[in-house]
C-alpha cells in the first residue's frame, strides 16, 4: 500500500537545513545547541510519526524528480528503510546530547556540529532511498561529509586516517557506481522498492560483475574483511564520531546496502538460483572469526572496539547471506542491536577518557569504583554482544542460528557459538578488571562522568535491556522488522 | 628531437604521397571545382553582383561573411598586440632602425607612386584585379615605408590621434553598417539588393566595404608595425 | 601539368608543406620555427589556388576580351582570406617572440625549456 | 506579434564584433567604462541568444542564408539544438566579465584596458560563429578569430613566461588550424562546395577515398588539437595556467569546447556522408578519451600549483566528452554534449574562485594556500562547491553526465570504458580532495594568508552565482538533456535513448 | 613553353623553400623566404590568378617581410649552432 506522503523527503531535510543553521551560527555557542537539538527532536517525533502507518503497511512514497524514466531521486520509506531511520534518528539525538557536553572547548566546533548533522541527513537519506540512484547520492555524500568530522583533529595522525578513509570509500563509492550504471542497462531500472529487478536471463557474467562490484562497494563501508582497512585508523576522530560512525553512520549504511542489494536488486530467488551468497557467507563468518580473534589482542580501547565492530558488522551480512526469514530477521534487528550496544561502549569510552584520560585496557583496573554507573552501562553492553539470554544480541544470534539450520548450513550455528565465546574473551576482562582489581594510584572515590556524558549512556544501555526482554512488543523494533522481512520474502515470517 | 621530426616529416610526406594520387588533376575543366558552385558565378556573378571581377564579387557578396569575419581576424591581430604587455620603454627604443641613405631615397622617390597604384587597385577593383584588400595591403607596406624614412614620430603624425582608433575599426564596422543597410534593403544580413534601380545603392555598398577594407586593413598593419618597433 | 601521370605541382606543394613541417618540428630557433609555419601555409594556399586552375584559363574577370574557360573564384577568394589570417597570426607570433627575447635572452627552444 | 527570432542569427555574431570594434574607440576616451561596455555587448548577446534558443526549442533546427544566397551558393548558418550551448557561453561571459573587472584595474595600465576587453568579445563572437555556421571555410575564419585572440590572452598576464607560453599554444594551435584549412580545401576540391550539408551530400561513392580519408584525418586531428586531447594536449596546461585567472577560466571552460564542436560537425559531415569507415574512428576516438581522462587527472594529481591543477582537469573532462561522443552511443553522446556546458560552467567557477583566492593572497600553490578556507570561508565555499560538481557527484550536473556516459558504454557493450570511466573519476576525486584539504583542514603557514580577507564583491558577487549555478544546473536534472538530445540523435547511427 | 616555365618557376620554389630551411643568418632567412613569396606570386600570375599574386606580392612577402625584419633586429641575427 503505497501512499504519496512528503515525510520521507523531509527527514533528511531537517538535518540538512539544521546543518546549514549551524554553519550560520558560527562561534555563537547557544544557537548551535539549539538547533542541534531541536532538529533532532524534530527530525524524531517525524519519523516516530510515520511508525504506525508503517507497522499497518503503509509505504510512503515520495519522488523528487526523475531525469528520464527509471532515473531520479525519490524516496520511499518501507519498513526496512523505517527501522533503519529510527535506529539513526534515536542515536542522532542522543548523540548530539552526548557530544554537547564531549566537544565542551574543541575548537571548530561548528564546523563538528554541522558536518554531524549533515551526516545523519546523509544516513536517513540512504534509509529513505527509493532507487539505487539515490542511494548512492546520499551514499557518497555520506562519505564527503565523515570525512570533516574524521580528520577534525587536524594532526597529521588524523590527516593521514582521514585520507585512508577517503581512498577506501571512493574506491567502494566508484563500484556501487559500477554496479548501479550496469545494473540499470541490465533491468532497466534502479528501483528497490521489489523483491530484486535483475532479470534472470541477464547473463551470468553481467550478473556476476554486478554482484561483486555492489558487494565490494557497499562491503567497504561495512568494513567486510578484507576491506576494513580504514576502520581501524578511522579512531582518530572525536569518540561522538567514532560513536556515530560505527553505529549508525558509515558501517550501518554499508551494511545496509549490502541487505538492500541481496533483497532489492537481486532478491532472494534470483540469488538462491545463481549461488552468489555462499562465498559472501563464508566471508562473513570469516570476518566475525577474525575480527574477533583481532579484538583479542588490542590493548587500546577504541582500536579493541573498532574489530569488535568488524566483526559484529558481519553478522548482518552473513544474515542477509543466508537467505532465509529467520536470518534475514536476525540481520535486520541486529541493526539495531549492535548500533545500541556499540554507541554505549564508544560513550562509555570517551567519558573515560575525558574524565581520566585513560584509553587503554590495561590502564582500566578500578575504573568500575570511580564510575560505577557508566560500567555497568558497559557491562550491559558486553553482556548484549556476549549473547547472554535476554540481552539484545542472543535474539540476533537466536534468529541467526535458525536460520542458519533453515538454510541447511548449519556450520554456522558453530561460528555464532565461536564468536560468542571470543566476544567473552575480550570483554569480560575488561569488566573484570573495572570491578575486581585495584587501580595502582589507589582509591580515588567516585569520579563520575558529568551529566551530559552520563545520560546518553543511560538511556542507550536501558534500550539494549529493553530490546532484549521486549522482543514480542508490538510497536518494538521486532514488529518493524517483521513487516520488513514479510516483504522481502513475500511470506509472513514465523515466530517461533 | 631530429629523428623524430624527420620521421614526422616521412610519415606526412608518404600521406600526401598516397591522399594526392586521387586527386582530380587540377588543369581539367570537368573537375568538381568547376562545375557546382564554381560555375554559377562564373554564369551568373556579373549580373547578380555587377561586378566583373568574380574574385571580388566571391569576396564581398557571396561570401561577404567571411570577409567580414577576416577583417575582424585582423583587428584581432592588432588588438592582441595592443594588449601585450609592453617590452620595453619607449624611451629605450631607438627612434628608427638605421637605414642606409639608398633606401630612403627610393623610398621617398617611390612612396607617392606606391600610393598612387593603392589607390587605382581599390577603385578599378570591381573590374580588374585588386580591390580593397590589395589596397589595404599596399597601404600598410606604405605605412610601413614611410615609418622607416620619417621615423617613428614622423610616421605616427600620418595618422592623426584622435581618428587613429577610429580608422582601426572602419572596417569591422563599415562591414556591421552595411550589412545592417542589406538587412534593411532586402531582409538578409548582408544582402546586396538586386533590383534594378537600387544599382546604385549596390555599387555604393560594395564601395564601401572597399574603402574600408583598404583604409583599415592599411592602418592596421601601419599600426601593427608600429607597435612592434616601439 | 602531369608528365607521367604525376601531378607536378601538387608533388610540388606536397614538398613545400613537408619543408614547411620540418622546419618547424626540427629547428630550435623561433623564428625559424615561424618561418617553417608560414612555408606550411603557403603551401596549402598553393595547392588551393592550383586546385581552381583550369587548362588554358583567363583570371576570373568578365571584362571584354575575356574567353571562358575561366579560373575558379571561389579558391582565390579564400586564398586571399587566409593570407590576411596568416599575417595577423605571424605578426602575433612576432610580438611574443620579441617579448621572450626581452626575458630570455634567447630564442632557442631547447635553451627556453631550461630556463624556469 | 511574434518576433521573428531566426532574423536575428548573425547578429548574435555580430553585435559582439561589433561590440569589439568600439571597445578601443571608447578606450582612448575613457578607459575605465571599456568594462561596462564590454559587459552590455555580452548582455544584449546574451538577450540574442536566449531568442535564437527559445526558437530551436520551438520550430527545431533552423538556417540562414547570408546575403540571401540559399544553399551552396553563399554561406548559410545552422542553429540547432547542439549549437544552442551558445546561450550558456555567452552567461557565461556575464559573471567572467565583470570579475575581471577587479583583476584589470590592478594588473594592467589603462592603456590596454580597451585591448584586453576587445579580445574578451572577440573570443566570444568567434566561438558564437563557430558554433553556428553551416559553411567550412567559414569555420575555419570564425576558429582563427577565437584562437588568435585566445594566444593573445594567455600573453596579457605577464611578460616573459606568459609570452612563451602563448607562442607555444600559438605554434600548435596554428598548425592545427592549418590542418582544418587543408582538410577544408581538399573538401572543396573533392566536392566543388564549402557547404557542410552540401558536401556531406556530394561525397558520393564515386569520390576517391584516399584523399577523403586524409581530409577527415586532417580536420579531426586539428580538432582534437583545439579540444587538448591527450596526447596532443601538450600546449594546454602552461597556457591555461600561466594565463590571468578570468582568461583561464575563457579559455578553459570554453574555448577547447571548439575543439569539441568542430569535431560534432565534422563526424556529422562524415556520418551523412557515408564516406570513411567511422565504427573504427569512434573506437579510437573513446580509446582517446579514455586515455586523456586517466592521464589527465593522473598528471593533476601530483601539481602544486593550483591552476596548473585545474588545466590537468580539463584535459580529463574534455577526456570524458571525447569518449562520450566516441561510444556512439545515443546515451552517452547525449551526456557529453550536456558535458559541454556542464564543464564549462564547472571550470568557470574553479578558475574564478582559484583567482579570487590568488588574487587576495599572492599565493598560487596549494601547499601556500593551506588553510585559506578561514580567512576566505566564502570563496573556499564556492571553490569546494565547484569541486564537488566536477567529481561529479550526485546531485550535481557533472553525475548525471557521467553516469550518462557510462550508461552509454554497458549499452554499446563496451564496458571497459565503463570501468575507465568510473576510475578516472575517482582519481579525479583524488587531487579535488586534496585540494578541499588543503584549504580546509591545513594550518595556514603565511601570515598573509591567514590575515587575507573576502575578495570584493565585484568578484564576489559573480562567485556567487556561478556556485549557485552549479546546484541549480544539476536540480535541472535531465532537461538540458532532454534538450540536446533531438540534435544528438541526428548524428548517430542509432535513434534516440 | 609554359610547361617550361612552370617547372622552372616550382623548381625555384623548392629550391628557395631550402634555400629558408637551410640559412643560418636569420637575415638571409628571412629575405629569402620573401624571395620564395615573390616566386609563389609570379606563379600565380601567370596561371590565371592576379588577385592572389598582388596580395600575396604585398601581404606574404612585403608585410610579412618587415615584420619579420623589425623581428630580427629586436631579437639577435645569428641561428645558434
Amino acid at each position: 500500500m503505497g501512499v504519496v506522503d512528503p515525510r520521507p523527503l523531509l527527514a533528511p531535510l531537517i538535518s540538512f537545513a539544521c546543518a546549514g543553521l549551524v554553519f550560520a551560527a558560527g562561534r555563537n555557542a547557544f544557537w548551535r545547541r539549539f538547533w542541534s537539538l531541536s532538529a533532532a527532536a524534530v527530525k524524531l517525533a517525524l519519523v516516530l510519526s510515520m511508525l504506525p502507518g508503517t507497522l499497518r503497511g503503509v509505504v510512503y512514497t515520495f519522488d523528487v524528480v526523475a531525469f528520464t524514466p527509471g532515473i531520479g531521486i525519490a524516496f520511499r520509506a518501507d519498513a526496512y528503510g523505517m527501522f533503519f531511520a529510527l535506529v539513526s534518528s534515536t542515536l542522532w539525538t542522543l548523540t548530539t546530547i552526548y557530544a554537547i557536553g564531549y566537544m565542551r572547548g574543541e575548537p571548530d566546533r561548528s564546523r563538528f556540529f554541522g558536518f554531524f548533522a549533515l551526516c545523519v541527513s546523509t544516513t536517513v537519506g540512504v534509509a529513505f532511498a527509493e532507487n539505487l540512484l539515490t542511494f548512492f547520492l546520499f551514499y557518497e555524500t555520506l562519505t564527503i561529509c565523515t570525512y570533516p568530522l574524521v580528520v577534525h583533529a587536524e594532526t597529521p595522525e588524523a590527516l593521514r586516517a582521514g585520507r585512508v578513509y577517503l581512498t577506501y570509500t571512493l574506491i567502494g563509492g566508484g563500484f556501487v557506481l559500477l554496479g548501479s550504471v550496469m545494473a540499470f542497462d541490465a533491468a532497466g531500472t534502479l528501483t528497490l522498492a521489489q523483491p530484486g529487478i535483475l532479470p534472470a536471463d541477464a547473463g551470468g557474467a553481467t550478473l556476476a560483475t554486478i554482484f561483486a562490484a555492489l558487494i565490494v562497494g557497499f562491503g567497504v563501508k561495512a568494513a567486510i574483511m578484507p576491506l576494513h582497512g580504514w576502520l581501524p585508523l578511522a579512531m582518530v576522530a572525536p569518540t561522538p564520531v567514532s560513536a556515530l560512525l560505527h553505529a549508525v553512520a558509515v558501517v550501518k549504511v554499508g551494511a545496509f546496502g549490502v541487505t538492500r542489494v541481496i533483497y532489492n536488486v537481486f532478491g532472494v530467488e534470483l540469488l538462491q538460483d545463481l549461488g552468489f551468497a555462499t562465498p559472501l557467507a563464508w566471508l562473513a563468518a570469516f570476518t566475525i572469526l577474525a575480527g574477533s580473534a583481532i579484538a583479542l589482542t588490542q590493548d587500546h580501547l577504541k582500536r579493541r572496539l573498532a574489530y569488535s565492530t568488524i566483526s559484529q558488522l558481519s553478522y548482518i551480512v552473513l544474515g542477509a547471506a543466508l537467505l532465509t526469514p529467520f536470518a534475514a530477521t536476525a540481520a535486520i534487528l541486529h541493526v539495531a542491536h549492535q548500533a545500541f550496544a556499540k554507541i554505549t561502549m564508544f560513550f562509555v569510552v570517551g567519558a573515560i577518557q575525558r574524565t581520566t584520560g585513560k584509553t587503554r585496557v590495561s590502564e582500566l583496573a578500578g575504573i568500575g569504583a570511580r564510575m560505577p554507573w557508566s560500567m555497568a552501562a558497559f557491562t550491559i553492553a558486553a553482556l548484549s554482544f556476549v549473547g547472554v539470554p535476554l540481552f539484545a544480541g542472543f535474539v540476533t544470534k537466536w534468529y541467526l542460528s535458525l536460520g542458519a539450520l533453515q538454510a541447511g548450513a548449519g556450520v554456522f550455528v558453530g561460528v555464532m557459538l565461536v564468536s560468542s565465546l571470543l566476544n567473552a574473551a575480550y570483554w569480560f576482562p575488561i569488566v573484570h578488571l573495572a570491578y575486581f582489581r585495584r587501580a595502582d594510584g589507589g582509591d580515588e572515590g567516585v569520579h563520575e562522568a558529568p551529566p551530559l556524558l552520563l545520560v546518553p549512556i543511560l538511556i542507550c544501555a536501558a534500550y539494549v535491556l529493553l530490546l532484549g526482554l521486549t522482543t514480542q512488543v508490538p510497536g518494538m523494533p521486532f514488529s518493524v522488522a517483521q513487516v520488513a522481512v514479510e516483504r522481502a520474502f513475500a511470506v509472513p515470517a514465523v515466530v517461533p | 628531437m631530429k629523428g623524430w621530426a624527420l620521421a614526422l616529416v616521412v610519415v606526412v610526406a608518404a600521406t600526401l604521397a598516397i591522399g594526392v594520387q586521387g586527386l582530380p588533376t587540377h588543369d581539367a575543366p570537368e573537375a568538381p571545382i568547376h562545375d557546382h558552385v564554381g560555375a554559377r558565378y562564373v554564369e551568373r556573378g556579373v549580373e547578380e553582383t555587377g561586378m566583373r571581377n568574380l574574385v571580388g564579387a566571391v569576396l564581398l557578396n557571396y561570401r561577404g561573411f567571411d570577409t567580414m569575419v577576416e577583417v575582424v581576424v585582423i583587428f584581432t591581430a592588432l588588438a592582441a598586440v595592443l594588449a601585450l604587455p609592453r617590452a620595453g620603454s619607449v624611451a629605450d627604443a631607438p627612434e628608427a632602425l638605421p637605414v642606409s641613405p639608398v633606401v630612403l631615397f627610393v623610398v621617398r622617390l617611390l612612396a607617392p607612386f606606391i600610393a598612387l597604384f593603392a589607390i587605382a587597385l581599390l577603385f578599378r577593383g570591381h573590374v580588374s584585379p585588386g580591390g580593397g584588400f590589395q589596397a589595404g595591403a599596399l597601404f600598410g607596406a606604405l605605412f610601413v615605408a614611410l615609418g622607416l624614412v620619417l621615423g617613428r614620430r614622423g610616421a605616427a603624425r600620418l595618422v592623426p590621434e584622435r581618428a587613429r582608433p577610429w580608422l582601426q575599426a572602419a572596417a569591422p564596422l563599415t562591414f556591421a553598417a552595411v550589412a545592417a543597410l542589406g538587412w534593411a534593403l532586402t531582409g538578409s544580413f548582408l544582402g546586396f539588393p538586386q533590383a534594378p534601380e537600387l544599382h546604385a545603392v549596390r555599387e555604393a555598398m560594395a564601395l564601401a566595404l572597399e574603402v574600408a577594407i583598404a583604409v583599415g586593413g592599411g592602418v592596421i598593419l601601419g599600426s601593427l608595425f608600429q607597435t612592434m618597433e616601439a | 601539368m602531369a608528365p607521367f601521370g604525376v601531378d607536378l605541382d601538387y608533388v610540388a606543394v606536397a614538398a613545400l608543406f613537408c619543408i614547411g613541417l620540418y622546419m618547424l618540428v626540427a629547428k630550435s630557433n623561433l623564428l625559424k620555427k615561424l618561418l617553417g609555419l608560414n612555408v606550411m601555409e603557403t603551401s596549402v594556399f598553393a595547392f588551393i589556388v592550383t586546385s581552381g586552375m583550369v587548362e588554358g584559363g583567363d583570371p576570373p574577370l568578365l571584362v571584354a576580351g575575356a574567353q571562358p574557360p575561366f579560373a575558379s573564384p571561389i579558391p582565390q577568394a579564400m586564398v586571399l582570406t587566409g593570407i590576411v589570417v596568416v599575417v595577423s597570426v605571424t605578426a602575433v607570433a612576432l610580438s611574443l617572440i620579441v617579448q621572450i627575447y626581452a626575458h630570455y635572452g634567447t630564442l632557442e627552444v631547447d635553451e627556453l625549456k631550461e630556463r624556469p | 506579434m511574434s518576433v521573428a527570432w531566426e532574423q536575428l542569427l548573425p547578429w548574435a555574431v555580430a553585435l559582439p564584433f561589433v561590440g569589439a570594434a568600439l571597445t578601443p574607440v571608447l578606450a582612448a576616451r575613457s578607459p575605465r567604462w571599456t568594462g561596462p561596455w564590454a559587459w552590455g555587448v555580452v548582455l544584449a548577446t546574451v538577450a540574442v541568444t536566449v531568442g535564437l534558443v527559445a526558437h530551436v526549442a520551438e520550430a527545431g533546427a533552423f538556417t540562414y542564408a547570408i546575403g540571401g544566397w540559399s544553399g551552396a551558393y553563399g554561406i548559410e548558418l545552422r542553429f540547432d539544438r547542439f549549437a544552442a550551448w551558445v546561450l550558456p557561453l555567452s552567461l557565461l561571459f556575464a559573471v567572467i566579465v565583470p570579475f575581471s573587472w577587479r583583476y584589470v584595474v590592478v594588473s594592467l595600465e589603462p592603456a590596454r584596458w580597451g585591448a584586453f576587453y576587445a579580445l574578451l568579445l572577440l573570443v566570444m563572437g568567434g566561438m558564437i560563429g563557430f558554433s553556428i555556421t553551416g559553411d567550412l571555410f567559414n569555420l575555419f575564419v570564425f576558429m582563427e578569430v577565437t584562437s588568435l585572440s585566445s594566444y593573445a590572452l594567455v600573453a596579457v598576464g605577464g611578460r616573459g613566461v606568459a609570452a612563451w607560453a602563448a607562442l607555444k599554444y600559438l605554434f600548435l594551435g596554428a598548425v592545427a588550424s592549418l590542418l582544418a584549412l587543408l582538410g577544408t580545401a581538399l573538401l572543396f576540391v573533392l566536392t566543388g562546395s564549402l557547404n557542410l550539408a552540401d558536401v556531406a551530400a556530394r561525397l558520393g561513392p564515386d569520390v576517391a577515398r584516399g584523399p577523403v580519408l586524409i581530409a577527415f584525418a586532417a580536420l579531426v586531428t586539428s580538432f582534437l588539437v583545439k579540444a587538448a586531447v591527450f596526447p596532443l594536449h601538450v600546449w594546454l596546461p602552461d597556457a591555461h595556467a600561466i594565463a590571468p585567472s578570468p582568461v583561464s577560466a575563457v579559455l578553459s571552460g570554453l574555448v577547447v569546447k571548439t575543439g569539441i564542436v568542430g569535431l560534432v560537425r565534422v563526424v556529422q559531415l562524415f556520418h551523412a556522408a557515408d564516406a570513411v569507415p567511422l565504427a573504427g574512428f569512434h573506437l579510437a576516438l573513446a580509446w582517446l578519451g579514455a586515455v586523456s581522462i586517466v592521464m589527465g587527472a593522473f598528471l593533476a594529481i601530483f601539481q602544486d600549483d593550483l591552476k596548473l591543477m585545474l588545466a590537468y582537469s580539463t584535459i580529463s573532462n574534455v577526456g570524458y566528452i571525447v569518449l562520450g561522443f566516441g561510444l556512439a552511443a545515443p546515451y552517452a553522446a547525449v551526456g557529453a554534449s550536456v558535458h559541454v556546458v556542464n564543464h564549462a560552467l564547472i571550470k568557470t567557477t574553479l578558475f574564478l574562485a582559484a583567482g579570487a583566492l590568488i588574487h587576495q593572497t599572492g599565493f598560487r600553490t596549494l601547499s601556500d594556500l593551506r588553510g585559506v578556507a578561514r580567512a576566505m570561508p566564502q570563496t573556499a565555499a564556492v571553490m569546494a562547491i565547484g569541486a564537488v560538481s566536477i567529481v561529479g557527484l550526485p546531485p550535481t550536473a557533472g553525475f548525471l553526465c557521467k553516469w550518462y556516459i557510462a550508461l552509454g558504454a554497458f549499452e554499446a557493450d563496451r564496458a571497459p570504458f565503463g570501468f575507465a570511466l568510473v576510475f578516472g573519476a575517482l582519481f579525479i576525486f583524488v587531487y579535488y580532495i586534496r585540494m578541499v584539504n588543503a584549504l580546509y583542514f591545513q594550518a595556514p603557514v603565511h601570515a598573509r594568508v591567514a590575515e587575507a580577507t573576502e575578495v570584493p564583491w565585484s568578484m564576489r558577487a559573480p562567485l556567487l552565482l556561478l556556485a549557485a549555478s552549479c546546484l541549480v544546473l544539476g536540480l535541472l536534472g535531465g532537461a538540458p538533456l532532454a534538450f540536446v538530445e533531438p540534435a544528438v540523435a541526428g548524428v548517430l547511427p542509432v535513434g534516440g535513448p | 613553353m609554359s610547361d617550361l616555365f612552370d617547372a622552372v618557376m616550382l623548381a625555384l620554389l623548392l629550391a628557395t623553400a631550402l634555400a629558408v630551411a637551410r640559412a643560418r643568418d636569420l637575415v638571409a632567412a628571412v629575405v629569402l623566404f620573401s624571395m620564395y613569396g615573390l616566386t609563389l606570386c609570379l606563379v600565380w600570375q601567370h596561371r590565371g590568378a592576379p588577385d592572389v599574386a598582388i596580395t600575396e606580392a604585398a601581404v606574404g612577402a612585403g608585410v610579412t617581410t618587415v615584420l619579420f625584419l623589425i623581428a630580427v633586429a629586436r631579437t639577435r641575427r645569428e641561428e645558434r649552432r
